[in-house]
This record gives C-alpha cells, sequence and structure tokens, in this order.
C-alpha cells in the first residue's frame, strides 16, 4: 500500500523562498519594532523637554519647588547617589520577596479555591479580591507590631496586598477553559494535577501575567507606604523625609527611580511571556 | 517674604526680647466683610488645636469676618507644602517647618506661634533606662519623631551630657507609643498635648512609672506650633489675616478661661470615640499650658512672637543641621497681623 | 458527572466548615495573645466579640465614615474603569502607541499619594475633582493593563470574519474585540472594585475629614486605646470589598454570561 | 439528490463568460526561515463571472489559503489576484464577500439569531429587514427551534448551518464556501446544496466559490473545478462542467457526470503513485 | 478504496458475541424548562466486544452526545449504559476510552508532537517508548514535516488528523470516533480508513464506535450501523453488516453492501417525509 498522503515535500522546497517584495514580511517587522522602542523615546525627550521648559508649570500652576525641574532631579541623583542606592536595596529586597511570595501565595489559594465546588470557590475569589480592599495604611501598622525585622515587615506586608490579584486572576484563568477541553482531559482519567498542568494553568497564562504585571506596581508602592508609614528607611522614606523637608528634587530622584524599576520589571515580564510563552501572544499571522 | 510690612522689621530683625504685642496700639483694626480662607490644621483635629477649634465652632471667625474653612491634616498631609502650593490660605506647622520651607523658596509668612514652649519630653518606661538626665541616654535606643536630621532638642541634650551621636542608637518612628509599650525602644520623644493621656490611659501613673527629660528646663527647647499664611493670599487679604487672628485668640482666651467648658468644642471636631473625654481634658489642659507658658517660665498671651524664643530656636535649628543656613526672620515672620487683631480686640 | 456531586447543602456545610473554623482558630490565637502580658494585646490581635462590641458602640460614626467611603469609591470606580477602557482601546491601536504609553502610566502609579495628593489639589484647584481623580487613578491601573491584555484575545479567525465583513477598526472593537475581552476585563474589574476602596479611603485621608480612611488612621495615631477601632474600619472595608466584588460577579453573570466557566456545572 | 436544482441558470458555456477573479503565479508561504511552508506556488485559474467554481484537493494543500486570498483576507506573496479588475483588499472592502469559513467561528456572546444577524447589523440593514432576512436564512438551515440557543448548546452541524445562513443572509455579490457541508449528514447536505443552488440563481450575478471533498458534490453543482496538488498546492487542472442546469439527481447517472467524476478521481489518484 | 483493509480479523458473526456496551432506554435532556432540548429518549442497542460499530443519523440527533455518554463524560439524564459491565465512569476512570471528538482539540501551547504525545505523557508510558509511538502515529497521519508546528499552523484537515493520531497512540481498548474524517479529502480519507482498520485488526479486542455521515464508509467498515432520528434523538434500525472480511474496494460492487446502503438511504429518507 503506497502512500495517498502527499509524499513529504523535497526538503529544498521547505526553505524559504525569499519575499519578492522589497516592502515584504521581514521588513515590515522591523518597521514596528523600530517605532515601538522609539515611540517612546521620543515622547520621553518631548516631556523632558516641556517639564524642563517649565510648560507643564506653567500650564498647571505648579511651583518648582513641589515638582522640581529634571536637571534639579539629575543633580539630585547625582549629589546623593550613594544615599538612594542603598535606600534602592532597601525597598527593592522586600518588594522583591513580597512579589515573589504573594504571587506563590495567591497562586495557592486559587489552587486551594479550585478544590472547592464552584459556586464556593467564586466565593472565595470574591474574598479574596476583598483583601484588596484593605488600605496598606490600615494593614502595615499591624503587621509592624508583630514583627520587628523592617526587611520582613514590608515584606509580609507587600504580600498582603500582593497576593489577592493573583488569587483573583489565576483562579479565573484555571476556570476559563474550554468544557471539551477538559472532557479530553477526562476521558483520558487525567488526575486534578495533570489537568492543572497540561490544561488549566497553560490556558491561565495570560490572566498569570496580567496579575504578574499589575503586581510588580503594587509591590513597589506597598514596600514605598511601609517605609512611608512605619518603616523609616528605602526609597519611602527618603520621599517622605524629603518632601517634609522641601528637598523635593531629591523625593523626585527617588519617585524618578521607583518608575524605572516599575517599567524595567514590566519589561521583563513581557519579554519573559513573549518569549517563553509565544503561543499565548500569538497575533493574527500573515 | 512681607516686604511691605514696616512695623515689624525693626523688632524682628533686631532679635531683642520684644514681642510684637509692642506694637499693637499703633496698629488699626482690620476690616473684613467674609473673605474666604481655607485653613490647615497641622494633624487631625484634636487638643493641640483646642483655640482654633472654640473660634470655628463658635462663631468667632464668622464675628470677626471672615469664612474659615478648616481643613484637617494626618500623616500624609504635609501642611507647609500645602501652603506653599497655594492648596490652602493659612497652615498650622511647626516653626521648623515653616524655616525650612522659606529656606526653600517657599513664599509664606508665620504670623502667630501658638506655643510659647517646647511641647516635646523624652520619656523611658523602661526601668533598664531610669533618665535621670541626659547622660543616660548612653546606649540607649532612641526614637525620632521628626523625620530627616535628628531633632534639635536631643542633639542639644546630648552635647549637654558630653555624649555624641554615636552613643544611642536613633530609630526613626511614627507619630505613636505604640512602638514605645511593644518594647521596641527605649527612650521616645512625646508630645505633651497627645502622648500623655494616652500613656496614662495605658495604665501608667505619670510622673511616677515614666522618667522625663524636658528640653525646656534642660535650655535646649525649640519652637513648635505656630500659623503661617501664603504670601500670594497675604497680599490680597491682609485685612482677612489679622481677623482670622483675632477669632483665633478670641478662640483661645476662651479655652484659656474655662478649660472644661470649651471639652465639648474639641469633641465636635474630633472623630468621634478616638479620645476618651478624661484623655480630652487632659490634652487640652496640656495645650493650654503649652500657649501660656513660655519657656522660662514666664506666662505669655496666646498667639505671642516671642522674637527671643524664635531666634534661638533658628540658631539651634542651624546647629543641629535641620537648617544648611539661617533665613532672615524679618521676612519670613510678620508681627503685624497680630497686632492688628489685638487691636481689633481691644475697639 | 465530572466535578459535580457537590449540592446546595455540601456547599453550605463546606462554608460553614471553613467559618466555624477559621473563628476558632482566631479565638485560640488572641487568646495566646491576651495571655502574655502584652499592653498591646489588644492592637495586635483583639478578639472578634471585642470588634463587634466596638462596631456597635461607635456605629453611627463608623457607618458614616463607610457609606463616605463607599460612594466616593463607586464614583472613582466608574470613573477609573471608564478611562481604563478608553486607555487600552487606545493602546491597541498599535503597538508603538502602547509602548509608548506604558511606562508613562507605570511610573504614574509609582508616584507616592502623599507627592501626588497636593500636586493634583494644585493642578485641579478644586476638591472633589481631586478626590474623584485620585480614587479613579487606583484603579485605572488594573482594568488598563487587563483590557489591554484582553482587547488582544479574540482568535485570529474571528478577526478575519470581522475583516471579511469589512468591519473597520470601531465596529471589530465594538462587535468581536470588547466581547472578547469581558473575562480579562471582569477579572480587572474584580480586582478594581476593592482597590476603588483604597483610593477611597487614599482620598479620605488627604484632606477629607470622614471617611474609613480617615477613621482608621485617626484612630492608629490616637493611641492604643483606639485600635480596636483601626480593626473594626478594617473589617467594614473587608466587608464592603467583598460586597463590591460580588457586585462585579453578578454584574458579569448579566453581562457575559456565555464564558465557560458560567455555564452551568461546570467549573 | 432528490429534488435538487430544479431552479433555472444562466447556463451558457462558462469559457465564454468574463472572468472576474483572475488567480496569476499565485504563491503564498507562511512563516520564514528553516519552518516556512510554501503553502501555494505558482497557482493560476480564473473564475467566471456569475459561475459556481469547486476547488478540490488534498489535505493541507492550501484552498483555505487560497480563498484567505481571493477574499483579500492575506497578503499574497508573489503573482497576482484580481477580482473585477480590484485588488481583493478593494474589493473586501467594497463588502462583495461572504464567507464561509471551514470553521464555523460563531460568537460566544450572541445567539443563533444574532450571529445570522452580524454581518445584516454591520451593513446598516434595517430592523425589520435583518428580522425578516434572519429569521428566512435559519427556517432555511433547519433552525427554527434553536433561535434563542447560543453557540455551545448547538451540535457540529448545527453550528456549521448558522455559519451558512450568516453568510447566505448577507446577499453578497461573491460567495466564498470552505467546506461548508463537512459537518452534514447527508440528507441535510442534500437538502443545503438545493437551497443553495436555490439561493444563488435567485440572485444572478453572484459567483460562488466553494471548497468540498466531495467529488460528485463538486461536479454536481459547479460550473467549474480546480484540481490541486498538494506540498506546494498547485493547479493541477481546470475541468469545465458542461452538464445541462438544472441538474436533477439523474444527473448522477449521466454518462458525462461519470466521465468527469472519473476523469478528477483518476487525476487525485495518479498523484498518489508520483 | 484501493487496497483497504487486506488485513485479517475477526469476523465471526457480530450477533453471537458477547456485547460489551449495552444502552438501555438511554434519555438525555441538556437545559430545563422551556428552553429545554430533548437531545437522546429511549436509545437502546449494543456494541459487542471487538466489532466496528457506527451511528449514522442526521445533524443534531444526539449522536456526539451520545458518544459523551458512553465515554462517561456527561451524565445521563434516563435509562442506563453499561460498558464491560461497568459504567462508563468507571470505564474512563480506567482509561479505556480514546476519543476523537469532532472539534480536534488541540492544545495551542503544544506541538504537533506533543499533543500526540499527551495521553502518553498522561498514563506515563516511558519516553522512548513515547517517542517511538508518537513518531510513527505522526507518520501514519502524513505530517512527517510538521511535527514541530503548531496547532494554528495546520489546515482544518491536519488538525484533524493530528486529533485521529492523538487518539491512536494511546492505543486504548475502546475507540470513539467522532466524524473522526470529516475534513479530509477522498484520497486521505480512503488511506485514513485502511489505516484506521489496519490498526484495529492489530489490537485485537479494541472496540470501535465511529460517528459518520457517510452512509458507505459506514457500510464499508462496520460490523454494525445504529441510524438514528432526530428531534429527540431515537435509534430507528440497528443493522449488522455481514459482509465478508477482510473488505477490499471491490466490496463496493458487492451486492449486499448495494443492499444494506439502500436499506439505509432509504430508512433515512423516508424520515424526510414524515
Ligand atoms: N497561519 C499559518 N501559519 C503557518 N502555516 C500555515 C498557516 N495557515 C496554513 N498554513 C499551512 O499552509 C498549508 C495550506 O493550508 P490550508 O489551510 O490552506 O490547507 P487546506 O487545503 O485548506 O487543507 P484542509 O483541506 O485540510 O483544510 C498547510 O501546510 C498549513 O500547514
Ligand atoms: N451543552 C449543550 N447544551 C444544550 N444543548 C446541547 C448541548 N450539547 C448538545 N445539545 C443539543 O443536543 C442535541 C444533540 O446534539 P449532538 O451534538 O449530540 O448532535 P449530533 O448528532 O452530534 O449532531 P452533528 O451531526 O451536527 O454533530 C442538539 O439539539 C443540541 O442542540
Ligand atoms: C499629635 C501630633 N503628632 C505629631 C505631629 C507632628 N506631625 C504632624 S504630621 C506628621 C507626619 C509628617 O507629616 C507629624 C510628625 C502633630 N502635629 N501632632
Ligand atoms: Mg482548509
Ligand atoms: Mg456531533
Amino acid at each position: 500500500m503506497s502512500a495517498v498522503v502527499p509524499p513529504p515535500a523535497d526538503p529544498a522546497a521547505a526553505i524559504a523562498t525569499p519575499a519578492t517584495r522589497p516592502g515584504g514580511r521581514l521588513f515590515r517587522l522591523r518597521a514596528n519594532h523600530v517605532r515601538a522602542v522609539l515611540a517612546p523615546l521620543v515622547l520621553f525627550v518631548l516631556v523632558i523637554w516641556l517639564w524642563q521648559s517649565e510648560f507643564f508649570h506653567n500650564l498647571f500652576g505648579l511651583e518648582t519647588f513641589a515638582v522640581p525641574l529634571p536637571d534639579r532631579i539629575v543633580e539630585a541623583f547625582g549629589d546623593d547617589s550613594r544615599r538612594l542606592r542603598e535606600a534602592f536595596g532597601e525597598t527593592f529586597a522586600p518588594a522583591m520577596i513580597g512579589f515573589v511570595g504573594g504571587n506563590l501565595l495567591g497562586f495557592g489559594l486559587a489552587l486551594c479555591l479550585m478544590a472547592l465546588p464552584p459556586g464556593l470557590g467564586r466565593r472565595g475569589s470574591a474574598l479574596g479580591a476583598a483583601v484588596a480592599a484593605l488600605p496598606i495604611m490600615a494593614v502595615a501598622p499591624i503587621v509592624a507590631l508583630w514583627i520587628e525585622s523592617e526587611l520582613w515587615f514590608k515584606s509580609v506586608t507587600v504580600i498582603i496586598i500582593v497576593f489577592p490579584s493573583m488569587l483573583v486572576y489565576a483562579y479565573r484563568g484555571m476556570t476559563g477553559v474550554d468544557p471539551t477541553a477538559l472532557e479530553l482531559m477526562h476521558s483520558y482519567r487525567a488526575s486534578q494535577w495533570q489537568v492543572l498542568r497540561e490544561l488549566r494553568l497553560p490556558h491561565a497564562i495570560p490572566q498569570i501575567f496580567t496579575a504578574l504585571k499589575y503586581t510588580t506596581v503594587l509591590m513597589l508602592v506597598a514596600a514605598v507606604i511601609c517605609e512611608i508609614l512605619r518603616a523609616h528607611n528605602g526609597l519611602g522614606y527618603e520621599i517622605h523625609d524629603s518632601l517634609v523637608s522641601f528637598g523635593t528634587a531629591r523625593a523626585w530622584a527617588a519617585v524618578v527611580l521607583l518608575g524605572l524599576t516599575g517599567i524595567v520589571m514590566y519589561v521583563l515580564l513581557l519579554l519573559v511571556e513573549r518569549f517563553g510563552f509565544p503561543w499565548a501572544l500569538r497575533q493574527e499571522q500573515s | 517674604g512681607s516686604s511691605d510690612d514696616d512695623s515689624g522689621d525693626e523688632s524682628a530683625s533686631t532679635g531683642s526680647s520684644t514681642t510684637a504685642s509692642t506694637t499693637a496700639e499703633t496698629a488699626s483694626a482690620p476690616v473684613c466683610r467674609g473673605d474666604d480662607i481655607r485653613f490647615q490644621l497641622s494633624f487631625f483635629p484634636n487638643a493641640q488645636h483646642t483655640g482654633f477649634l472654640v473660634a470655628d465652632s463658635r462663631g468667632f471667625y464668622r464675628d470677626a469676618g471672615v469664612n474659615v474653612k478648616t481643613i484637617p491634616g494626618g500623616p500624609t498631609v504635609n501642611p507647609s507644602l500645602q501652603l506653599a502650593q497655594g492648596n490652602v490660605d493659612m497652615a498650622m506647622m511647626d516653626f521648623t517647618e515653616a524655616i525650612n520651607a522659606a529656606a526653600n523658596g517657599a513664599e509664606i509668612t508665620w504670623v502667630g506661634q501658638t506655643y510659647q514652649s517646647d511641647p516635646l519630653r523624652y520619656v523611658s518606661i523602661n526601668r533598664d533606662f531610669p533618665l535621670a538626665g541626659p547622660e543616660a541616654l548612653r546606649g540607649a535606643v532612641v526614637g525620632t519623631q521628626q523625620v530627616g536630621e535628628l531633632e534639635p532638642e536631643l542633639r542639644g541634650m546630648l552635647t549637654d551630657a558630653g555624649l555624641s551621636i554615636d552613643d544611642v542608637r536613633i530609630e526613626s518612628i511614627d507619630p505613636s507609643i505604640e512602638t514605645l509599650l511593644n518594647r521596641r525602644i527605649d527612650v521616645l520623644p512625646l508630645q505633651t498635648f497627645f502622648h500623655i493621656s494616652q500613656l496614662q490611659e495605658a495604665g501608667y501613673r505619670i510622673p511616677g512609672d515614666i522618667d522625663v527629660l524636658d528640653p525646656n528646663e534642660l535650655g535646649v527647647g525649640v519652637a513648635a506650633n505656630g500659623v503661617a499664611v501664603n504670601n500670594a493670599f497675604y497680599a490680597e487679604h491682609r485685612d482677612a489675616v489679622a481677623c482670622f487672628l483675632a477669632g483665633a485668640l478670641r478662640g483661645w482666651e476662651t479655652a484659656i478661661e474655662d478649660p472644661r467648658g470649651v471639652q465639648r468644642d474639641v469633641e465636635g471636631a474630633q472623630e468621634a470615640g478616638l479620645a476618651s473625654p478624661e484623655a480630652t481634658a487632659i490634652n487640652i489642659e496640656q495645650t493650654i499650658d503649652l500657649v501660656t507658658r513660655r519657656a522660662d517660665g514666664g506666662t505669655s498671651e496666646p498667639l505671642e512672637l516671642d522674637m527671643t524664643y524664635l531666634d534661638e530656636s533658628q540658631r539651634r535649628l542651624l546647629e543641629a543641621r535641620v537648617i544648611e543656613e539661617s533665613v532672615d526672620l524679618g521676612e519670613l515672620i510678620d508681627p503685624e497681623p497680630l497686632a492688628r487683631a489685638k487691636a481689633a480686640a481691644g475697639s | 458527572m465530572i466535578d459535580s456531586g457537590y449540592n446546595r447543602t455540601r456547599e453550605a456545610m463546606i462554608t460553614a466548615a471553613i467559618v466555624i473554623g477559621v473563628f476558632a482558630v482566631w479565638y485560640l490565637a488572641a487568646g495566646i495573645v491576651a495571655a502574655g502580658d502584652d499592653p498591646l494585646a489588644n492592637a495586635k490581635l483583639p478578639y472578634p466579640h471585642v470588634i463587634v462590641e466596638r462596631f456597635f458602640d461607635d456605629f453611627s460614626s463608623v457607618m458614616s465614615a463607610a457609606w463616605t467611603s463607599l460612594s466616593t469609591a463607586l464614583l472613582g470606580f466608574a470613573l477609573g474603569t471608564a478611562v481604563g477602557v478608553v486607555l487600552s482601546v487606545l493602546m491597541v491601536q498599535a503597538a508603538w502607541i502602547e509602548s509608548a504609553l506604558m511606562p508613562y502610566l507605570l511610573a504614574a502609579q509609582m508616584v507616592p499619594m502623599i507627592a501626588l495628593v497636593p500636586i493634583s489639589q494644585t493642578v485641579f484647584k478644586n476638591d472633589t475633582a481631586t478626590r474623584l481623580f485620585i480614587s479613579a487613578f487606583i484603579t485605572l491601573f488594573s482594568v488598563t493593563v487587563a483590557v489591554v491584555r484582553g482587547l488582544k484575545a479574540a482568535p485570529p479567525p474571528a478577526r478575519e470574519l470581522m475583516k471579511s465583513y469589512n468591519a473597520g477598526r470601531l465596529r471589530t472593537l465594538r462587535y468581536l474585540d470588547l466581547p472578547a475581552a469581558m473575562p480579562m476585563l471582569f477579572s480587572g474589574l474584580r480586582v478594581a472594585a476593592p482597590l476603588s476602596l483604597v483610593g477611597s479611603v487614599l482620598v479620605d485621608l488627604m484632606g477629607g475629614s470622614q471617611g474609613l480612611g480617615y477613621l482608621m488612621l485617626a484612630a492608629q495615631t490616637f493611641g492604643p486605646a483606639q485600635a480596636t477601632l483601626v480593626w473594626v474600619a478594617m473589617f467594614v472595608l473587608l466587608a464592603l470589598g467583598f460586597l463590591l466584588a460580588q457586585a462585579v460577579v453578578f454584574a458579569e453573570k448579566i453581562l457575559a454570561p456565555w464564558q465557560p466557566a458560567m455555564r452551568q456545572g461546570s467549573h | 439528490m432528490r429534488e435538487a436544482a430544479t431552479v433555472q441558470h444562466d447556463h451558457s458555456a462558462v469559457a465564454t463568460r468574463p472572468a472576474t477573479v483572475v488567480a496569476t503565479n499565485v504563491g503564498k508561504v507562511f512563516g520564514s526561515g528553516a519552518s516556512a511552508v510554501r503553502a501555494l506556488e505558482d497557482v493560476s485559474f480564473d473564475v467566471p463571472q456569475g459561475s459556481f467554481v469547486s476547488i478540490l484537493g488534498p489535505s493541507g494543500c492550501g484552498k483555505s489559503t487560497l480563498l484567505r486570498l481571493i477574499a483579500g483576507l492575506q497578503p499574497i506573496t508573489s503573482g497576482e489576484i484580481a477580482v473585477n479588475d480590484h485588488t481583493p483588499d478593494e474589493m473586501r472592502k467594497a463588502r462583495e464577500f461572504g464567507i464561509v469559513f471551514q470553521q464555523p467561528i460563531l460568537f460566544d456572546w450572541r445567539t443563533v439569531e444574532q450571529n445570522v444577524a452580524l454581518p445584516l447589523q454591520l451593513i446598516g440593514t434595517s430592523k425589520e429587514e435583518r428580522k425578516r432576512r434572519v429569521g428566512e436564512m435559519i427556517e432555511l438551515v433547519g433552525l427554527g427551534d434553536f433561535r434563542r440557543h447560543r453557540p455551545w448548546q448547538l451540535s457540529g452541524g448545527m453550528q456549521q448551518r448558522v455559519a451558512i445562513a450568516r453568510a447566505l443572509a448577507f446577499g453578497p455579490r461573491f460567495l466564498m464556501m470552505d467546506e461548508p457541508f463537512g459537518a452534514l449528514d447527508m440528507m441535510t447536505r442534500e437538502r443545503m446544496q438545493t437551497e443553495l443552488l436555490r439561493i444563488w440563481s435567485s440572485r444572478p450575478g453572484t459567483t460562488i466559490v466553494f471548497i468540498t471533498h466531495s467529488i460528485s458534490e463538486a461536479v454536481l453543482l459547479s460550473d467549474r473545478i480546480v484540481v490541486m496538488s498538494a506540498r506546494p498546492g498547485r493547479v493541477m487542472r481546470v475541468i469545465d462542467v458542461d452538464l445541462e442546469r438544472p441538474r436533477t439527481d439523474e444527473v448522477r447517472k449521466d454518462e458525462r457526470f461519470i466521465e468527469i467524476e472519473t476523469e478528477i478521481r483518476d487525476l487525485i489518484f495518479s498523484q498518489e503513485h508520483a
């Protein structure tokens, strides 16, 4: 019996024929990438320029002691670089611990909820989400009563602030799977764990990444608020200290540092998502 | 500063012990017809604001011809920044904050001094740290409520005792006595108008269970609470500021006369249930003590601008490096509106 | 059959067991804390009934504070969601718009309220506007991140279908992308809804003289004797947050009932 | 086919009618580098105005891709396609194409009725007209009892019928159908064939491009059949079906019918041994 | 079918073999209240051990639903199904079923290879064995060049073939196939039929339940055909196909073949006028 299905194509045929039009796919792709990098840069330069020329200050009636000009912030960076670097470490360490811990906790709780009946699970997820309503200002002081170490006090607070988002997103991502795909898995009598690993988890990837991206913001904000309220070190403390003593340039240097950290984390996550899970971001292929 | 002000110039810049009241006879009474004033409190409304709260609840501001909107503060509100940005017209803050703001270019003027002595006390509840005198601070974990550089009072005490900053461990803390009670620190600076009652409610007898160091007695106190006005507002509403002070003066005088009688006014402004009536009574009593008693033990009228005290305070702040350069107090401070307020009261 | 076998009584029993378990652990822990001679025992972990007592003692002030917070939250939530959706729609129009705007949105979120509030007060020169801005600002980001992702969720073949009708961007958005983004949007909303309370609470703290945030922070600064009030406010917030999250679940059931997870009997 | 195609239609010889779709040396490559797939190569054929053209070919030979190219849904890698002397994209923008994709592509958030109404809504048909046409089409595909059901509550064949109704309701000048009857049982399939021919004849000038795996279906329905080979997809032969219309079920026994069927069958199986 | 089914198989008369699937008065209702759909009603039939049973019936008559009930994937509303004297659920848990669903249901996060490997991974087949079997199956369905492609890069028919490979790789005792060849061209279809029969005969004891819309495919492949009617789905007739195996393409011209085909056709079309 010979192959009815078309014979394997000659290997040479599988090699890409170069795009015949010069404005073809490769070029378009690159143009897109260039624009994606260029656009924020151009906007950045524009914003800084307008800021430095006091355009925003005039527009909104801001005082330069309240929102310092970029050159002053850069100066502050230079003047206080050592201090800012130390402060950054003091903020980033607990933020990171809280980020990892909070996301793990949120994910773990989502798994626990999946073990419950659906109705109850949904309610549990709403209860988890409600924890997000606890303002950091309320949580931090109580945690501070219990934990003496500044590092761990901040970390635990960040965990409490971070975990609800991951809980909600992960639970929803894992429960939103196609029922027939579930049937397929059940037909193999896949264990709960296998269904989780092979189906629910990959399916939840977009939602999980959304939670991760979002909690990068939360982790820094939470750590900073801890520092403003109770702990007295780190970037939050620098900001508070500078603001109260009218050293706004240093405060904004710290804010800029925070913003940069957030952006870097976000971009890292974006890259991990794009290259680690290309199928999750598949766009129209043409 | 109030550059067009001539009456205050002399007294302020000489640094003599004259006070603003000396100009009272020459000042003219202000006339106000319902000017709006946004007045920022230094904290959540509490007994430290007694006079202002009384003026508000009893309509003294209205009687003086100004329409005052009292805005609460809190740990996340920085009154000097709010004032400098013009988000409020007048604000209550510590002298330290005002001088710092002015040094950084904020256009504000100091028009009244609420506290005539330093409200700070260094206390220990820890028997391992009997605070007989500043020398006892050696090796202690000392809390500081003020962000930024060290409290000038602490620095003064250490210097007096022949100690350096390396002999104590400084830990910044929030404006609450929980850290002290949680035994995380040995020595806490607390505010007489706020924390003494809290310690008493926590079961401590004062004095007795607690050792106290008083910066006033040790000669290291600095000026605290006072009132400042935004210069742009001041330029347009000179009379209104005087009228405000007139209303406030009446409020404080009422409180001094009958501390028990104004308790209701304070409780009305303070969030219900936050302080027991007993605590509030103690706080008012302590506040009035601060408002009327000078650091040297003499008595003072409310809101008096004691130039000697303010000059001395600036000197301490410079010493403690809270500020880098001295500020021209003649620029910062304007006693005229207070004088006119008194003239109004007199007429 | 698969995943079934749960019924309402079973659900109720599990719920009851969990609730009882939580209270048991709580009482036990509070008992242990109280047993030591810690002057801050009631701040660290008060007994549940102490919190309930305090709640009823200060019932009217707590309730009025709760209402203040809730009303601001709802307004901020609505505004933040609206702006967030519009912003996301803008961003998915082209990769370069997203990559140009997202960093600023991110960085803006990092500016601590203590710096942001006075600035926005200066800009808006109006208290109500500032309050709304701050509370919307807090919800904005979580909605935006979710919706941006959701708007990319429609399968390419469905997009081709719309293209074959020459549906254009707006209509593709309306008929395909927005409905397809619903699951993500509602995830975002479920996170954002309680968060809008945080926004509101923040606003309470920044010059408001009422609201749960005000109550809570004031209680905290007014000494350990007030600590139970902090716990009361926390639980009221938790309850409000739960109600808001449930409201989102309810809204989703009505507005986006087609999702697999909502179908009868499925998980 | 029981009572199929008893309707009238223009059946002048296919070859003499003017071409409306002209594909010239069309090539399409997916991806690049080592994993590139040459889906189509050097594909040329044309579709006469108002005719019914079927595409036959082995799985993966590029039929669906070709359909997408004609409809202006994907960029062509090389070569050219003209539709009424316009680019596919222009024609797409003029909303000339009604497409039944290989997968039904129904929106879960719309009921059966609303899914069928979608294109009408998009082109802005009035509400009454929409209601009328949607109702008619739903009856036509035999889903009258399922108007308000959601896609996931339908069987596979029912979903496909919804997709067919959606394309027909819209009344486009070009109907592009990718195995529309693949998931239907014989009886339903024959009924749908009849209905398709009826609708086609009632809308003169409508051109149909039809992908199928059934040779007899292709012969029965088409004016012209394009037979493709796989990897890369090429046109093997273009066959004009010169059977009289209307064609009844009897035509299956027609000598010419069997001849064409056999020709295609042989053509296809000749590949096997290539 | 060219050289189909030259393989050996147990072809003792179907009726005499012991039943393995026994459906008794099975009913299935979806939803409740006014919008309830009675998908199946009073369905009884049985599947002899090691036999090939096809289910034929109009679109929406409940074939896919019936398959799900047999495989223990959905609860039965009334009646009973026993599989080897066990409940379907018990059999499912014993991993006795390999199912090809009507939709391919491939995981986007897995390549073709990995999709086929999924069930093997789940039951813990060793790595080498897995690799071997997956490779074999992928060759069998003619996707050797697409091992590392992702599902969305495949044509409709290719996706369906991946699903078939996945079910076969797993080697279950019951193969349940829901229109597995629906999206395949004739040539590929015939090849797949042959391969299916080959695999079936090489694994004695394997029972196949097969849904199709092609009457001739059913007759060609099956030992028994269950013909269903629609709304609510009922069994119209159960027909044993007593044609000798192995059946070559020649069998299509067998008198008995045509007789059975005609019987089913008439049965189905009798419905139309009912
Ligand atoms: N988006 C895509 N990315 C990469 N390759 C693709 C894509 N779409 C199709 N292909 C490849 O192009 C070739 C032709 O696919 P197409 O879907 O056109 O086949 P088809 O003739 O419709 O087959 P079938 O009858 O099975 O539906 C296949 O080899 C397929 O793998
Ligand atoms: N999840 C569901 N919810 C509600 N109704 C359903 C559901 N699944 C199937 N049905 C209904 O059950 C009936 C039988 O569906 P089923 O999918 O079994 O048909 P089928 O015989 O496989 O048809 P086809 O040949 O078109 O695939 C249909 O009327 C369908 O609408
Ligand atoms: C009872 C009471 N405690 C502290 C302060 C001083 N203060 C007011 S706000 C703040 C935090 C910084 O903004 C500090 C330390 C006060 N005025 N009243
Ligand atoms: Mg195809
Ligand atoms: Mg089916």
